[in-house]
């Protein structure tokens, strides 16, 4: 046996290995830098393959953006979905609570209710587009273009069509992030609790005839609605009915029952969706709901 | 979820726990690695040995055995075992211990990277009697044609050194110290005749020195 | 108290996800380098694709086993040490008894160390599950690399040599690809693999989205 | 000096790690979303090249000598050490440069062109200066792959790209026709 | 209420310049018909079927791969530039079925993959040459020398597919360019002029080139800058090496009118979608190419490097775009 | 350097044709007198004004009937003698419904406007100037509508070297200003000698693209002799030659300031019918309650130059001058490069309407939208060096940040980009849509702050 060969390869690896566990040791005291410890947690949860497919340089540096909100977990591409909901979860707990906001569009003239003024020629068709040409072909120049800007602006697919040219915001999908305020030409989205169930879905300042010669569901500032309701909850200003949702705790639905038009609407079940918070997932979850193939590629 | 919680909070280690998980990483692997490294040495060795003894024989024709040798400060000495391979060649004998020839190792870039080869070379002669490309990046199917390439091989059947050694295109031969390339790898074929003649230059000298003085 | 068949379940999941699902190279696009340096031909692809899976699933075992020894520090270094040990050992085994295999993959052996697959499945899988389930999510993973390096090695093989396994496919005039066998095919077979597969998962879920559609239309 | 340039040119150019020789392909691919990230990438790549280099210089002269095959494991076990004891210093000592380089040092730890440096320079049998310039060149090399795909990856965010083909294809695509493009420095300054 | 009679509306500016993408694209269409006609002069019938089936091959892919309205895409005339200058940069005795990949992989991989028209980074006619390049080293550097002849076919360009051409007849010749490189010949600019030398189809005229180019230039087609920074690149970096060494080293003459470099200048490194937008980054995107010509074809171990030149710069033209970002009004 | 042998321009821009040939040698008529006007009252840029009138109050040619609203704001007077039918809202050439003062004339009356005696404005102090300014409801004429006065107010620590009048009218078919200096020189010259009086800058620049030899003259004729330090620069012909900056660099070879205003180089910018429109206020009391209107296009029957008062409906305009010839027209207001197209012809003529452009839609070619090929035509074109193919790419993918860094917010959508585009590409279109984004994005952020 070749002793003096064994005895020098282990003695080498051996002294590596303590010489630079010594260094790093001590590194590791002298040289400590406090760091949030749930970016060390993140951290854990995520593969730790350093693979960069996220972007980011690096897995820890994913988890500090992800624990500082800058970055959605699902951009790690290679952890399990189950992995990146247990993120998510994580981190949420810390989320701090308040009432759900959701997005309401503010306009009820689809196609079929709000006609056309003018043909619209170009290749730019979204409703920004349309709105700097002479404010867009609809007649009513307070209603929706129905292009659906707002609905390719949610990151969160919380806005659909309807055959209608509306948009539909699914207030479960809703994360009030007010991307699609900002988007829509017409102003027509407002971010507000769930829990105001009254809306006036009109923005024209028309009265009367002026109003539903152009939209068949505008609102023609008659003040049923205000009659109907309790004193100071809806005012008529300026041509259009107001909620004051001040006094939001009065609010009745027989407010809408004689409105002429249907403006002014009352929320009720999958537009209304009042549960303050998501209901608790089961315990040790591990499908994949939602989970779509093609985000693996990207 | 309730999941995340039951990940078992990590204690800070301590240095100790550290400097011994590393020291004894290091010694069990060390343990592995030479052992392993012992069994398979031998067998290692006999491969490389068996895979220069073919290409010796291959360059070398009628080879039998052969000795290495390493040139040191200008004289050729016999060596054992592996030693500073640059500068070492093989004497080749047959049975009878009549020299067949030296073969020589070199490199030289070619089109990718360096090409390595080991030509079998006649002092007495001074012709080069076949070459071996050992390991080359050269393209396949294009600058590989030097490994395999039969018209291209039968170049160094017997290829005169004197005066030097010219690479002439395909169909252009006419003097035995030409190299007919390969028709689209000019470079690659460039690049052995270069790496023979610089060879050449650098092993004549040494090994005529050394023959004159041991004439076997 | 799990059952006895959902265990199964989930160990048949934890092997087959590293096969296509979470495939290593198709889906998580790691290992890159061996996957498109070593598979000109489909033998070098495969004996690259087998070396990496003995690297795989031993230091996996190692790994679960030690997970709670080894301190959080050092933890990369260790995994290290326990992964080259193993790569080192493949290489002189290779060396020993398939020189020719040896030579063909060149140092891509020993850059098996550095794969980010292999610390990536010791650092997310190995160091945090039983011995079991670790063995179970390496050897998947590594039919995966292995599967995927074979499926660029064929590719590369036959448009680029004319020839599959060694052997001649199209006759002696057959023109081959050269590209397909030189750097930029690597990158080109992989990357018409992918499209291939998207377009593929695509046509499937076109179809499966019709299928709900339709459904959703019944009264 | 003509030698050193050639060594510089060919781990620069014509054998690209990243381009020719297929190393470190995992940050190629995944880190080069936005041009700043895979510079700095690069950046750290070099600086980790050459530490890789000083260190197996030192190992192989004076310790590798008495056991030439551990050389693999020896130089994975300083190269990490090193940089991970390299991360720390930095982020103690400048937080600045740790969040421009520094935290994309784990990233490279783990890299196939770093060992790849180390082998291949012991290989070619490179002393000390040698070795420096063919980190440098071979870091330069690297950053310039990563930069050029980069660059076109931040352009493929205003075309037109059909969704069949975003994302990794895409790359690898881009990858290849730059990759063919290099072929045209092969045998750059080999016969002169 | 009657409602008014509905009318149109549509964004200003309501005037518009008579140049439309198709037409620009049909111009150059029609400037490089003399080429293809010279070609077929000098090299024979063969060259005609080379260029015809690498258009084919790029016009078929078109029109099979395009998502949309392919028959838009195939009239646009894009396409069938590409094909079109991929043929010309071929050789005469180019077997017609690599031709025809050449002309699909130009356009599968150098434009359809990237979403069509405009979107490309890379020039499609480089990519399928680069492609075939690679692919085919061999095929793509036998040169048959012009032999005049109309309707002479070359056997290489008969191949069967997929199948190894047998250049029977094939006299290959050695193009100035790699007797420069590879025997230090330097052809006289004279034949370099008017095309009497072998090298792949269009570039052999440099007579037909230069009118043609600045045919383009007059009608502003292509941007004055880039042919003149990288041929005013090329000429001063080989007039420096030419008085270094003048037996060592061709002259400028030669360096420009030898090889693809006029084509390359004229048509292909001003391909607008692939060069750089910006008046500085046009400066830098020639010297770059220029540079680069001048590297290879000098120190490289090809013959030839205006096709490798290009195509690095064009990787590197989202860079240039971004560094040389134009000063706007007011902030100077 | 002698003005007479200098011709000036800007770099980049472009050559549209020009088609003013249509009115270019028709004199100014007057638009007459119909039933009912309808007069906006934001029609300037600022605050609205604020009505002084109520339903049914009878009120007089000339007489104020909105006061304004703010600084920024401009008096509105009525345009004839008549009654005011309502305050509501009613439809204006932005597309938007807004506060309109509807009046309907007095049918009887002879809607003769009675001079007053000139002011002597060599006795009003700078402040009583500008006040006398924003009570006559001036605004820019040149097309923007700002309120002149606040223009005319140098604010402290600014000076103003140099007056410019821009006489350029680079817009193809628009004759209103040419016709204006032609007609009344005079008007143009007293202006200045008011406006002088008060700002008193060293030099006086009239810009006048040299395709209006005839102005050029006449005004060089009348500059001589009036005794200021004034020069008429002759300009080439290029669009947007007009714009203010372009004016500024191609007279006095400087340029504005991103963001900044004019005054920051010491200049001050009006246009000619605006300066002409003071004169008139200060020499006979009228407030601005006409303005001079080019009616022209393929479409109308009579193309002419129209002074009409203020609140007309574009419908009796079309009536005046002959009607249209086919019902499918376009009908811009401004020129074809930057004019706003109308839904309809129901609305009024507003202080900012400087020509009314009727097109045969037919004539308008349906457009092949392609790629941006990079042609770089846009680049060469833009004339605030701006990159519009890459801005045209970025809002395609709706990375309006990313526009920002680009400098969209210096784009003044003068439209030579999509002039020259060929492959038709929406791209001032697409930059008013991030402008507006940004715009809003801005505010919400200053008021969330
Ligand atoms: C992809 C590719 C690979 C090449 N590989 C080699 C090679 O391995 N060896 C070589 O000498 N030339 C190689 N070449 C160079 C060309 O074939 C070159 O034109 C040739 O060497 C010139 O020789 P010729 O004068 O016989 O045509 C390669 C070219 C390309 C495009
Ligand atoms: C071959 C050629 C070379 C040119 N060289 C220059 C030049 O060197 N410098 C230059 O300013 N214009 C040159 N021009 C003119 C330009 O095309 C262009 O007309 C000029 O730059 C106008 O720029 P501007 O519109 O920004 O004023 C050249 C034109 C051609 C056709
Ligand atoms: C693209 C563009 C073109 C313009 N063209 C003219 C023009 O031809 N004549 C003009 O008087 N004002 C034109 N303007 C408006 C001027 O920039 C400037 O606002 C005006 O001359 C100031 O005078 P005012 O306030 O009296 O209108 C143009 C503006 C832009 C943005
Ligand atoms: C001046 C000019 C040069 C062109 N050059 C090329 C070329 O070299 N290669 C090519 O494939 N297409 C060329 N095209 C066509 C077209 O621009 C090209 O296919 C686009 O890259 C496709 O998106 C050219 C077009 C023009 C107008
Ligand atoms: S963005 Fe506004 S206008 Fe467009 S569809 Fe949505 S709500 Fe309607
Ligand atoms: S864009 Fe934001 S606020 Fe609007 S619907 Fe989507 S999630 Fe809600
Ligand atoms: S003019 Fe149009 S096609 Fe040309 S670069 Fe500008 S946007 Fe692109
Ligand atoms: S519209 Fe804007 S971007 Fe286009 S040319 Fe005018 S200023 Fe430039
Ligand atoms: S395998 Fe080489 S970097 Fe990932």
């Amino acid at each position: 046996m070749p002793w003096n060969e064994i005895i020098i390869a282990i003695a080498i690896l051996t002294g590596l290995g303590l010489l630079f566990s010594v260094i790093l040791a001590v590194a590791n005291i002298k040289l400590k830098v406090y760091e949030d410890p749930r970016i060390d947690r993140v951290e854990e949860l995520l593969p730790g393959a350093n693979c960069g497919a996220c972007g980011m340089p690096g897995c820890r540096a994913f988890a500090e953006g992800v624990v500082k909100g800058e970055l959605n977990p699902g951009k790690c591409t290679v952890s399990a979905p189950s992995g990146i909901e247990r993120i998510a979860d994580y981190l949420g707990v810390e989320a701090s609570q308040e009432e759900k906001r959701v997005a309401r569009v503010l306009c009820a003239g689809g196609k079929n209710e709000a006609h056309n003024r003018a043909h619209y020629r170009g290749t730019l068709s979204t409703c920004r587009g349309e709105s700097v040409v002479a404010g867009g072909p609809k007649d009513c120049s307070w209603g929706c273009l129905g292009l659906g800007d707002c609905a390719e602006v949610c990151d969160f697919d919380a806005i659909l069509m309807s055959e209608d040219a509306l948009p539909v915001v699914d207030p479960e999908k809703c994360t009030a992030c007010g991307d699609c305020v900002e988007i829509c030409p017409k102003d027509l989205f407002t971010l507000m609790p769930v829990g105001q169930r009254l809306i006036v879905q009109c923005k024209s300042l028309l009265e009367g005839d002026l109003a539903t010669d152009r939209c068949s569901v505008a609102c023609n500032a008659c003040g049923r609605c205000a009659a109907d309701a309790p004193p100071g909850l809806i005012e008529i200003r300026d041509g259009l009915a107001r909620v004051n949702y001040d006094l939001n705790h009065l609010a009745i639905p027989d407010a809408t029952k004689r409105c002429p038009t249907g403006a002014i609407v009352w929320l009720e079940g999958e537009q209304q969706f009042a549960l303050a918070s998501e209901p608790e997932l089961p315990l040790g979850r591990v499908d994949e709901p939602n989970y779509d193939q093609d985000t693996y590629y990207q | 979820m309730k999941e995340v919680d039951e990940i078992p909070q990590e204690k800070e280690p301590g240095s100790a726990a550290m400097i011994a998980t590393l020291g004894l990483a290091g010694f069990l692997s060390g343990v592995i690695l030479v052992s392993v490294f012992l069994y398979t040495r031998p067998i290692i060795a006999e491969n490389k040995a068996q895979a220069l003894r073919a290409a010796i024989f291959e360059i070398l024709p009628g080879t039998e055995h052969y000795e290495a040798m390493e040139l040191t400060d200008g004289t050729l000495k016999v060596v054992e075992g592996s030693s500073d391979e640059e500068n070492v060649v093989y004497f080749g004998y047959d049975t009878e211990g009549r020299l067949t020839g030296v073969a020589i190792p070199g490199a030289e870039p070619g089109y990718q990277d360096l090409i390595h080869v080991i030509y079998g070379y006649r002092p007495e002669e001074g012709v080069i009697t076949g070459l071996k490309v050992l390991e080359s990046k050269e393209t396949p199917g294009l600058g590989d044609k030097i490994i395999k390439d039969a018209d291209f091989q039968s170049n160094f059947d017997a290829l005169k050194v004197e005066p030097t050694i010219e690479v002439v295109k395909k169909g252009e031969k006419n003097s035995p110290n030409e190299v007919e390339a390969i028709t689209g790898a000019t470079i690659s074929s460039k690049a052995i005749g270069r790496l023979l003649q610089l060879s050449v230059e650098k092993w004549k000298t040494p090994i005529d020195e050394y023959l004159k003085g041991d004439p076997k | 108290m799990k059952t006895e068949e959902s265990i199964n379940g989930q160990a048949a999941q934890e092997f087959l996800k590293g096969l296509w699902k979470e495939n290593p190279v198709f889906v998580a696009v790691l290992g890159m380098c061996p996957a498109l340096a070593v598979t000109n031909t489909a033998i070098n692809a495969l004996a690259m694709g087998l070396a990496t899976t003995f690297v795989l699933v031993s230091s996996s075992i190692l790994v679960s086993l030690l997970r709670n020894a080894i301190p959080k520090q050092v933890r990369i270094t260790a995994y290290i040490v326990i992964i080259a040990t193993f790569v080192t050992v493949i290489d002189f085994l290779l060396a020993a008894f398939f020189p020719d295999i040896h030579k063909a993959l060149g140092a891509f052996i020993a850059l098996i160390v550095v794969n980010c697959l292999i610390l990536g499945r010791q650092e997310s899988f190995a160091s945090k599950n039983r011995v079991g389930m670790a063995i179970l999510d390496a050897a998947g993973m590594s039919a995966g690399f292995t599967f995927a390096l074979l499926c660029i090695g064929i590719i590369r093989e036959i448009l680029g040599n004319g020839s599959l396994f060694g052997m001649s496919l199209f006759g002696a005039h057959f023109e081959p690809w050269i590209v397909m066998i030189l750097p930029p095919g690597g990158f080109f077979a992989l990357g018409f693999l992918l499209l291939t597969f998207n377009w593929a998962l695509q046509k499937r879920k076109a179809r499966s989205t019709a299928r709900t559609v339709e459904t959703e239309r019944l009264p | 000096m003509n030698e050193l340039i050639w060594i510089f040119i060919s781990a620069l150019l014509v054998n690209n790690f990243t381009l020719s020789l297929f190393l470190g392909l995992c940050p190629f691919l995944g880190v080069t979303q936005r041009l700043q990230t895979a510079f700095r990438l690069g950046l750290a790549n070099i600086f980790v090249m050459v530490i890789t280099a000083i260190a197996s210089y030192v190992l192989n002269t004076w310790v590798l000598i008495y056991a030439p095959y551990l050389r693999l494991i020896s130089f994975i076990i300083v190269i990490a050490s090193t940089v991970q004891f390299v991360e720390m210093a930095i982020k103690k000592l400048s937080p600045e440069l740790f969040k421009a380089l520094g935290i994309y040092l784990p990233l490279i730890t783990t890299n196939c062109a770093i060992l790849g440096l180390a082998l291949f320079s012991t290989n070619k049998g490179y002393g000390f200066v040698e070795g420096i310039v063919y980190a440098l060149g071979a870091g330069g090399g690297v950053t310039l792959a990563l930069v050029l795909l980069a660059g076109v990856r931040e352009e493929t965010k205003v075309l037109d790209i059909p969704k069949l083909v975003q994302g990794t294809a895409l790359n690898l695509i881009i990858a290849g026709i730059v990759s063919m493009a290099f072929m045209g420095f092969a045998g750059l300054f080999a016969s002169h | 209420m009657s409602r008014p009679a509905m009318t149109t509306v549509s964004t200003s500016p309501y005037l518009h310049d008579t140049a439309t993408t198709p037409k620009i694209m049909w111009e150059v269409v029609f400037s490089l018909l003399p080429m293809v006609a010279a070609a077929w002069y000098f090299f024979g019938l063969g060259a005609f079927m080379v260029v015809f089936f690498s258009t084919m091959g790029s016009m078929l892919t078109e029109f099979f791969f395009t998502s949309g309205d392919r028959w838009k895409a195939v009239r646009d005339g894009s396409g069938l530039i590409t094909g079109i200058l991929l043929g010309l940069c071929l050789p005469p005795g180019f077997p017609l079925w690599m031709a025809f990949m050449g002309g699909v992989v130009a356009i599968g991989m150098g434009k359809v993959i990237w979403g069509g028209l405009g979107q490309n980074v890379f020039n499609p006619a480089l990519v399928g040459r680069a492609f075939l390049q690679a692919a085919f080293p061999t095929a793509i550097t036998t040169w048959s020398p012009p032999d005049g002849g109309w309707f002479s076919l070359n056997s290489g360009n008969a191949a069967w597919p997929f199948m190894q051409a047998d250049h029977v007849d094939a006299i290959s010749t050695a193009t100035p360019l790699s007797q420069m490189k590879f025997e230090h010949v330097f052809a006289p600019t004279s034949d370099l002029f008017l095309g009497n030398i072998p090298g792949s189809l269009g570039e052999t005229s440099s007579v037909l080139l230069l009118l043609a180019g600045i045919y383009l230039l007059v009608r502003k087609i292509i941007n004055w800058r880039i042919p003149v920074s990288i041929l005013t690149t090329v000429a001063v970096m080989s007039a420096i090496f030419w008085w270094i060494d003048p037996k060592v080293y061709p002259s400028p003459d030669f360096m420009l009118f030898s090889g693809g470099l006029l084509l390359g200048t004229f048509y292909m490194a001003t391909d607008l979608v692939t060069s750089p937008i910006t008046p500085k980054g046009l400066w830098w995107y020639g010297f770059g190419i220029g540079f680069f010509v001048v590297l290879i074809r000098l120190w490289g171990g090809l013959p030839e490097g205006v096709m490798y030149a290009i195509l690095l710069m064009n990787a590197a033209t989202p860079l240039i775009n971004k560094f040389t970002r134009i000063k706007p009004y007011g902030y100077r | 350097m002698t003005a007479d042998f200098k011709i000036s321009t800007f770099k980049h821009g472009v050559h549209p044709e020009e088609f003013k040939h249509l009115t270019d040698s028709r004199l100014i008529e007057q638009m007459p007198f119909v039933d009912e006007y309808v007069l906006p009252l934001g029609q300037h840029i600022g605050a609205p004004s604020i009505p002084i009138v109520r339903k049914g109050q009878k009120v007089r040619r000339g007489e104020k009937i909105a006061d304004p609203g703010g600084f920024v704001s401009v008096a509105l007077h009525s345009p004839v003698d008549g009654i005011v039918k309502a305050i509501e809202l009613a439809e204006t050439n932005t597309g938007q419904m807004v506060q309109s003062i509807r009046i309907q004339a007095d049918p009887y009356s002879s809607q003769i406007f009675v001079p007053h005696p000139p002011t002597p404005y060599e006795d009003l102090s700078i402040d009583e100037f500008i006040r006398s300014v924003q009570q006559s409801g001036l605004v820019g004429l040149g097309g923007a509508a700002f309120p002149a006065h606040v223009k005319f107010k140098i604010p402290q620590g600014k000076t103003c070297k140099y007056i410019m009048l821009n006489g350029c009218e680079c817009e193809p078919f628009l004759t209103s200003d040419h016709r204006t200096m032609v007609e009344k020189p005079d008007d143009v010259i007293h202006g200045i000698r008011i406006l002088q009086h008060f700002v008193k800058a060293e030099k006086v620049f009239i810009g006048i693209e040299d395709n209006k030899p005839d102005a050029i003259k006449v005004l060089r004729e009348k500059a001589s002799s009036s005794g200021l330090p004034i020069e008429v620069v002759s300009l080439k012909v290029k669009y947007p030659q007009g714009a203010e900056k372009m004016l500024i660099t191609a007279i006095l070879n400087k340029e504005v300031p991103s963001g900044k205003l004019p005054l920051d180089v010491e200049t001050l910018v009006s246009n000619v019918s605006s300066i002409a429109a003071l004169s008139e206020w200060f020499q006979t009391g009228k407030p601005l309650i006409d303005r001079v209107v080019t009616v022209t296009g393929n479409a109308i029957r009579q193309p002419s130059n129209l002074r009409v008062p203020i609140g007309t409906s574009m419908n009796e305009v079309i009536r005046y001058c002959g009607g249209l010839l086919t019902q499918n027209i376009r009908l811009l207001l401004g020129g074809p490069m930057m004019g706003l197209v109308q839904r309809s012809t129901t609305i009024p003529v507003v202080k900012g309407t400087s020509g009314m452009l009727f097109i045969e839609e037919e004539k308008i070619a349906d457009m092949d939208a392609y790629s941006c090929i990079r042609c770089g035509r846009c680049v060469d074109a833009c004339p605030m060096f701006l990159n519009p193919s890459a801005l045209g790419m970025l809002a395609k993918k709706a990375l309006w940040e990313d526009m920002e860094e680009n400098h969209v917010m210096d784009c003044f959508e003068c439209g030579s980009c999509s002039f020259v585009c060929p492959s038709h590409i929406p791209l001032v279109q697409s930059f008013r849509v991030a402008k507006g984004i940004l715009k809003k994005r801005k505010a919400s952020e200053l008021s969330k702050a």
